[in-house]
């Protein structure tokens, strides 16, 4: 079903590139893969490398699926795209061990539960088995990026209010009260909740108009 | 036999009964209206076809107009006089039905044109139904459904007890009283004809304890050789509806759906019974009964036995009311219908007349949502859910309501709006909703 | 889709088998290449964190050893052993204490620890926290509040006389009463999770104390082989 | 090797770290099946039938990764296996039940890639629970995960007849009412030690 | 004579008279002795927590239905209740902002975001205690002990931390009688307990005081008795079967009862009707749950008090005992032959 809204309005790559950050913004539009999206945005950092993680693998899915949506058979497209992504996963996992034991650590499972994301499925259902390889990086460049923006803006909040601080660095006085709720899991339902809610009032607005 | 049960059916309400200004006092005659109007509908069924013509005179007692089949009853001349008019004439509902206006003759002797007598020994049980519904008898308990059609048991049925209900739940009504203080033989001689119609094996006489004098009274006139015991029950509205009152004398339940002869039980009203034992015999049609006529916008407050067709408007300015009455309501206040138009007549089935004035209307309009205090869910008699049906009913769910909250065994008695603290009106929505699937459900069909 | 379930042409089945072994190909190299790729790396950045913790709970140490205990006895551990406990030995190689990892349930989750444990002196000299999810703010105290870490620089975990267990339970009290020297000084508004500290460590001492103290000549020698 | 007890196991699993309301797996299922009380319970059902199969079957895939020593293998393996067995439920499912294949309409293939099923595998494996600790885990998480499923169920179906602003009715509300279970079910925590 | 219009209205044409608006009013004044006394011992500070916190759900309230331009409700005056049972809730040094703060989140996100009056899923007052909880931790578990001689001088200033900043901690802080025999094992005497003679949240006081607001509600039928009844017979029960089984280990029945919240939660917050079951075993059961919840929670949880969680747990499960309890619709079940 995707496919057809972004045939009929996005004919151009550049479209492909913006539909993701604003108009089928993954988390605030689709609400799609909300699990990583509320765990791991309890801290900016955190929400980042989560996002540039699922990004990398979208891209990488996306190129390769697009690259060979010729050669799989129907039959078998959904098991070669988990084939595929599992793969990407399991490659920016050792990265980030490789990185940084202390993020991973953070990060936990939810690293390797990108591999069920359903963001990174449906892309390549929808969009990267039928489109050429530009567009289809395109189009994950910008869903990645939006569900990227979209992670990144829970976590400063959360961030922000639970711990008076923004990608580790404090910004608030010492004095200032920190609202731990932010960083438990009800914080990530009600900030969601929120930012939801925000963008349904701005929807309402611009349709009233 | 009279007994006394400490029990009854389960839930229902105490409103304030306010019997108390009219159960002692007597039936009185009431006087001839100048203009006499009878719509001829006057009971659930076919409305009755017209056999006189305008212009025409007629006797007290004769049939003006005959039965239209099963469910139909005739209706019979209130009083000596000449037919003005057949015309379109108001009714409660609103709408406006064919009716036939009847001018008295002043002063005439009013004797009772009288027809073929049914004579209690000799009468098959078909015999007396036929009897019955010449007589133009029906539920004078206020639903006026045609009380042969009621008896007539169907094939594979039998019937065990009947049922006298003597219980005038409503608050402000004591027409039931009276008539139970006042004309015992004839209600004991319909009790014979019911039973002899029906095959009943025992009769009970349902009575609540507020009206005590009224049940050892009857009582007393027992003589043992009969089946017939008498029994009083506590106070609580709506006993007097017939499932509520079967659950109260025989512990049993009617099926939903149901009908009392699956329980293989009757009920009739008590003044019902008293005009088939006053009628039969002589062979009469009905043409009055008893009406309370009461509320604090009342000045002579009483129990009238009043002409079938007098006009509301007549029968108020004889009782003399208030300058500032707001409602008028034919039946009691629970279950009565708000009058709009005086110019409306008594029919067989308007069993009081119930005045407020501006005071007592003076009710909190503010209507909150529900807060699910479940006091309606412990005021319903049938145990539904009110609440929830009034939620469900707000958002149109009606086929939710019907399907999971038995929408359809809803008897209407307001005992759910009456405790309602939000003032939520429930039986206001449920009648519609009922109309409404039903609607639907003749569409399906 | 549909119900039918028609017999694949043989052709299509090949073409399915041969892209799915071409991609399992294909993952294949990309998988083992990232695993091999940052296998050294990851495997330094590990055994560095843990170094660096066991480091920290015996204050003093430059080299460390791990031991396992089996068969009744310690002995320098291999990769596949499991019961590890890590010695350490200050510049001139003597043996400093023994580092050991313990962990039991805390507010949140699981809260994993090490601790230093010295037998000469019999004390708790060191500990850190490896994992915990305790909240932000309250429970994570466990892991910063410098008065809380000061009740591990000395806890007193003397053995009873027959040596078989601990003299004195390791307990946490409420924040500013700690009188004895087994006891830990809670964290007010953490009191559960220092408690759970309190818990672990007990627990832990009491297992692994007795039998260290009983083996502590197995460490004394820091056996070069690096 | 972990000494949890089965009753610590069933209880963490199922009520002081409940998947959906202190973990975040399963969001998705969370909210989108929990419309309909009868539905959530069905799904709920599935989600542990399901789970109870993928962890025995990690267990067993762990074991044997071990034994070849390819721990880069875990998480294809994983999701290979568990979406072929979800494949083997959907199909006897249908068979079986057609109205209750109906029922799930498209979240039973859904299961398949849904994090908390995967989620069960990797934590049963990085806790180092035996057989019947990982099964007993399965069983606790499918629980908590049919226990938060039917409670947002219940409040929903009462939700669907609030009067709430269009802007807030749907994912907004499921939201705030999830945050406020998932508070409530702090009250749970510190039990299973 | 008639020329009065007449009103048309349907039956019935009889109302019992009663109201949402005054029953909540009843509610209201059985809570004012509780509240009274909180302040005798508390002094001022209580005194602030109780109106601040009033006041903030007064306000939303307010402001809320003028933004979506509906009709103020503030006149039913439920919106007073979250906010006193809301303050009662509180510790008496309770900062007030964040106070105001869990009034706002009360009515705003427990009760307006819902629907409003009647469609809240949960306690109103129990969301904005459970988000100050989740929010401040170690604020709402700071407690002092009351009877403090300068009560009615001065003001702990802790109440007054700057918006948004974290509150100078001064003064004694004491353990609540359930902290202190969950952590260290003491037990308060009964009577004390009962007459208020410890530390606690405002509303922990009066066991006393506030079991006589419930008794005042039940006999004018405002409130549904069997809630109570069932939540305190089952703590009592269960607290007992384990007192028996090990009086060192267990705390005693009555202890169970008349410390924490339990009163203040069993008479007048599970009793919210909105957020509980309508029928009667439907109630009972309810109470019956929360009552387990509360011994479970006090007993073996890491936590020293539950009534909160228990009854927004219980909230959570109202819908189905609804669906599952329902009373037998007259006549069913029998076959219509
Ligand atoms: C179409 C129709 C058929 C009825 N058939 C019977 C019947 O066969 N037997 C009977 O006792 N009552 C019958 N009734 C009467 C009702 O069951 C009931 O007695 C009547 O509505 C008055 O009862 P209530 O005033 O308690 O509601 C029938 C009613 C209607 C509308
Ligand atoms: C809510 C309700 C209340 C009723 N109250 C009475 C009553 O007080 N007295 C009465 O005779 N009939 C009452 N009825 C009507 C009875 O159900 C039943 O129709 C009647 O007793 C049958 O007798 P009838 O056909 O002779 O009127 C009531 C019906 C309903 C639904
Ligand atoms: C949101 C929240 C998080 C909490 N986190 C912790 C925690 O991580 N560690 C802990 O010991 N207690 C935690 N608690 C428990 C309370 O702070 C508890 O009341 C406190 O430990 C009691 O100790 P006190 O007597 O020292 O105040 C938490 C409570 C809440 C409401
Ligand atoms: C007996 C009784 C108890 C109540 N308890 C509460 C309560 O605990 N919390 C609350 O916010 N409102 C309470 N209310 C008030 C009212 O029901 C509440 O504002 C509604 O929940 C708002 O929809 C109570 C009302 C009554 C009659
Ligand atoms: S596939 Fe995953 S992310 Fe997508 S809807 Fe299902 S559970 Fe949610
Ligand atoms: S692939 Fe995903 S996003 Fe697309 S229609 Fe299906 S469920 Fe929706
Ligand atoms: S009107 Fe209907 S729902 Fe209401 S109490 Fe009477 S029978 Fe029950
Ligand atoms: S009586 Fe009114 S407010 Fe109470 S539950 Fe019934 S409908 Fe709701
Ligand atoms: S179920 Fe976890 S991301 Fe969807």
């Amino acid at each position: 079903m995707n496919n057809e809204i972004t045939k009929a309005t996005a004919p151009n790559t550049t479209d492909e590139f913006i539909k993701g950050l604003w108009k089928e913004n993954p988390v605030f539009v689709q609400v799609l893969g909300m699990c990583p999206v509320l765990a791991v945005s309890n801290t900016a950092v955190n929400a980042l490398a989560m996002g540039l993680a699922t990004a990398f693998v979208l891209i990488m899915s996306n190129s390769l699926v697009s690259m060979l949506r010729n050669f799989i058979p129907k039959e078998v497209r959904i098991a070669s795209y988990i084939l595929i992504i599992a793969t990407f996963v399991t490659m920016i996992d050792y990265a980030i061990q490789a990185i940084s034991v202390d993020l991973h650590k953070n990060l936990g499972a939810f690293i390797s539960l990108i591999v069920v994301n359903c963001l990174i499925l449906s892309r390549a259902e929808a969009f990267a088995s039928k489109n050429t390889l530009t567009k289809s990086i395109m189009d994950a460049l910008g869903m990645g990026l939006g569900f990227t923006l979209g992670l990144v803006s829970l976590g400063m909040v959360r961030e922000i209010l639970g711990s008076g601080s923004i990608f580790g660095i404090a910004i608030l006085p010492d004095t200032f009260q920190e609202w731990v709720i932010m960083i438990l899991p009800a914080g990530g339902f009600f900030t969601l909740a929120a930012w939801l809610l925000v963008f349904n009032l701005y929807k309402q607005k611009r349709n009233a108009l | 036999m009279l007994t006394i049960n400490r029990h009854t059916f389960k839930h229902g309400i105490h409103p304030p009964e306010n019997k108390d200004e009219t159960n002692g006092l007597p039936i009185r005659q009431f006087s001839f209206a100048p203009l006499i109007i009878l719509p001829v509908a006057q009971h659930i069924g076919k409305p009755s076809k017209i056999i006189i013509r305008e212009g025409q005179e007629v006797v007290r007692g004769q049939k003006l107009a005959e039965s239209d089949g099963f469910l139909s009853v005739p209706l019979h001349s209130p009083a000596s006089g000449i037919i003005r008019k057949i015309a379109n004439v108001p009714t409660l509902s609103g709408k406006m039905t064919t009716g036939i206006y009847l001018e008295p003759f002043p002063s005439s002797t009013q004797e009772i044109l009288e027809g073929d007598p049914i004579d209690l020994e000799t009468a098959t049980p078909e015999e007396i139904l036929l009897g019955i519904q010449e007589a133009g008898i029906v539920g004078l308990g206020g639903a006026a459904f045609p009380t042969h059609a009621k008896l007539k048991i169907p094939e594979g049925k039998h019937c065990e007890t009947l049922i006298i209900n003597g219980i005038e739940c409503e608050p402000y009504l004591t027409t039931d009283h009276r008539v139970m203080l006042e004309q015992p033989d004839d209600i004991f001689m319909g009790i014979r004809y019911l039973m002899k119609a029906t095959g009943a094996k025992q009769t009970i006489i349902g009575i609540e304890a507020n009206k005590q004098d009224a049940a050892e009274f009857l009582a007393s006139k027992l003589t043992g050789k009969e089946p017939i015991s008498v029994q009083v029950v506590p106070v609580k509205y709506p006993q007097g509806a017939e499932k509520m009152l079967i659950t109260a004398l025989m512990g049993k339940e009617v099926p939903s759906g149901g009908l009392p002869i699956d329980v293989h039980a009757v009920v009739v009203n008590v003044a019902t019974t008293a005009e088939i034992g006053r009628l039969l015999p002589h062979g009469r049609g009905i043409q009055e009964r008893v009406i309370t006529i009461t509320g604090p916008g009342v000045k002579k407050k009483g129990n009238y036995l009043i002409p079938i067709g007098t006009p509301l408007r007549y029968v108020l300015e004889q009782v003399g009311v208030d300058e500032s009455i707001s409602e008028v309501y034919m039946g009691g206040p629970m279950m009565g219908v708000a009058v709009g138009n005086l110019d409306i007549s008594i029919v067989k089935g308007t069993s009081g007349i119930v005045v407020f004035n501006q005071k007592q209307v003076h009710r909190s309009a503010q209507v909150y949502p529900c807060i699910k205090c479940g006091a309606c869910v412990d005021a319903c008699p049938l145990s539904l859910n009110p609440s929830k049906l009034g939620i469900l009913a707000k958002f149109e769910s009606y086929d939710k309501m019907a399907e999971e909250y038995n929408l359809m065994d809803c008897f209407e008695c307001g005992s759910c709006s009456f405790v309602c603290p939000s003032h939520i009106p429930l039986v206001q929505y449920f009648r519609l909703s009922k109309s409404i699937v039903r609607k639907r459900k003749s569409k399906n069909v | 889709m549909t119900d039918s379930k028609t017999i694949a042409p043989p052709s299509n089945s090949f073409k399915m088998l041969r892209a799915m072994a071409g991609i399992g190909i294909i993952c294949g190299i990309l998988i083992v290449f990232t695993y091999e790729g940052t296998l050294p790396r990851i495997e330094f950045l590990r055994a560095e964190a843990l170094k660096e913790a066991i480091f920290k709970v015996l204050p003093g140490i430059t080299e460390m050893q791990p031991y396992a205990y089996k068969n009744n006895a310690f002995v320098p551990a291999e990769e596949t052993d499991t019961d590890v406990v890590y010695a350490g030995y200050d510049s001139e190689g003597n043996f400093k204490g023994i580092a050991i990892v313990a962990s039991g349930q805390g507010y949140a989750d699981q809260i994993k620890i090490i601790y230093g444990y010295d037998p000469e002196n019999q004390t708790v000299v060191g500990f850190y926290v490896l994992e915990s999810k305790e909240t932000p703010g309250l429970g994570d105290k466990i892991e910063k509040d410098p008065t809380f870490l000061e009740n591990f620089t000395a806890l007193d975990v003397d053995l009873n006389d027959d040596q078989s267990t601990l003299q004195n339970r390791v307990v946490t009290v409420k924040k500013g009463t700690k009188t004895n020297a087994w006891e830990v000084d809670g964290i007010s508004g953490a009191t559960i999770s220092s408690r759970a500290i309190g818990e672990i460590i007990n627990a832990s001492a009491s297992e692994w104390a007795p039998l260290i103290y009983k083996n502590k000549t197995a460490f004394n020698s820091l056996e070069n082989e690096q | 090797m972990n000494q949890e007890s089965f009753s610590q196991i069933f209880i963490n699993a199922a009520l002081v770290n409940n998947f959906v309301l202190a973990y975040f797996l399963g969001i998705c299922p969370f909210l989108g099946v929990s419309g309909k009380i009868n539905t959530a319970g069905k799904m709920g059902g599935a989600v542990t039938f399901v789970m109870l199969i993928s962890s025995m079957c990690a267990y067993g895939i762990h074991a044997f990764l071990e034994a070849i020593d390819a721990p880069f293998l875990q998480l294809i393996s994983y999701i290979v296996v568990i979406a072929s067995t979800v494949q083997l439920v959907e199909m006897f499912v249908k068979k079986m039940s057609p109205a209750l294949f109906q029922a799930l309409g498209i979240f039973l293939p859904l299961i398949t890639t849904n994090c908390a099923i995967l989620g069960l595998a990797l934590f049963q494996t990085n806790k180092g629970y035996d057989f019947f600790q990982s099964v007993t885990y399965a069983f606790g998480a499918g629980t908590g995960f049919t226990l938060a499923l039917l409670l947002m169920a219940g409040l929903r179906e009462q939700l669907d007849f609030a009067e709430v602003p269009k802007v807030i009715r749907g994912t907004v509300l499921t939201l705030v009412a999830a945050g406020i279970l998932s508070l409530a079910f702090m009250g749970f925590s510190g039990l299973g030690s | 004579m008639f020329k009065q219009t007449l009103h048309i209205s349907t039956s019935p044409h009889l109302v019992k008279g009663t109201s949402v608006e005054i029953i909540m009013r009843n509610v209201v004044w059985a809570m004012l002795p509780a509240a009274a006394f909180s302040v005798y011992v508390f002094g001022w500070n209580a005194a602030l927590v109780l109106i601040t916190s009033t006041l903030s759900c007064v306000l939303t309230e307010h402001v809320l239905c003028r933004l979506s331009k509906k009709r103020s409700t503030v006149s039913d005056w439920s919106a007073i209740i979250t906010g006193l049972l809301l303050g009662l809730t509180l510790p008496p040094t309770f900062p007030l902002w964040m106070t105001f703060l869990g009034g706002v989140i009360a009515i705003s996100v427990g009760k307006f975001l819902f629907g409003g009056l009647g469609y809240n899923v949960f306690n109103p007052a129990l969301v904005g205690r459970a988000v100050l909880q989740g929010a401040f931790p170690v604020a709402i578990t700071t407690w002092y002990d009351g009877f403090a001689a300068d009560r009615f001088t001065t003001i702990n200033s802790s109440l007054f931390a700057a918006p948004f900043m974290k509150p100078m901690v001064d003064g004694v802080s004491g353990a609540t009688p359930l902290s202190a025999f969950k952590f260290d094992g003491v037990v308060t005497d009964t009577a004390d307990l009962a007459f208020g003679f410890v530390s606690g949240s405002a509303g922990e006081t009066s066991a006393i005081l506030i079991l006589l607001g419930g008794v005042y509600l039940a006999l004018r039928n405002f409130m549904n008795w069997r809630i109570p009844v069932s939540i305190l017979a089952t703590v009592f029960i269960l607290s007992g079967i384990f007192y028996w089984i090990d009086p060192s280990k267990y705390p005693s029945p009555l202890f169970m009862l008349f410390s924490g919240g339990l009163m203040l939660g069993a008479v007048f917050m599970a009793t919210d009707m909105v957020a509980s079951p309508i029928t009667k075993w439907g109630v009972i059961l309810y109470g019956a749950i929360i009552g387990t919840l509360i011994v479970v929670i006090r007993i073996w949880g890491g936590l020293p008090e539950g009534v909160m969680y228990a009854i927004l747990l219980g909230n959570a499960i109202s819908p189905h005992i609804d669906r599952l309890i329902r009373y037998r619709v007259y006549g069913t079940s029998l076959k219509s032959s």
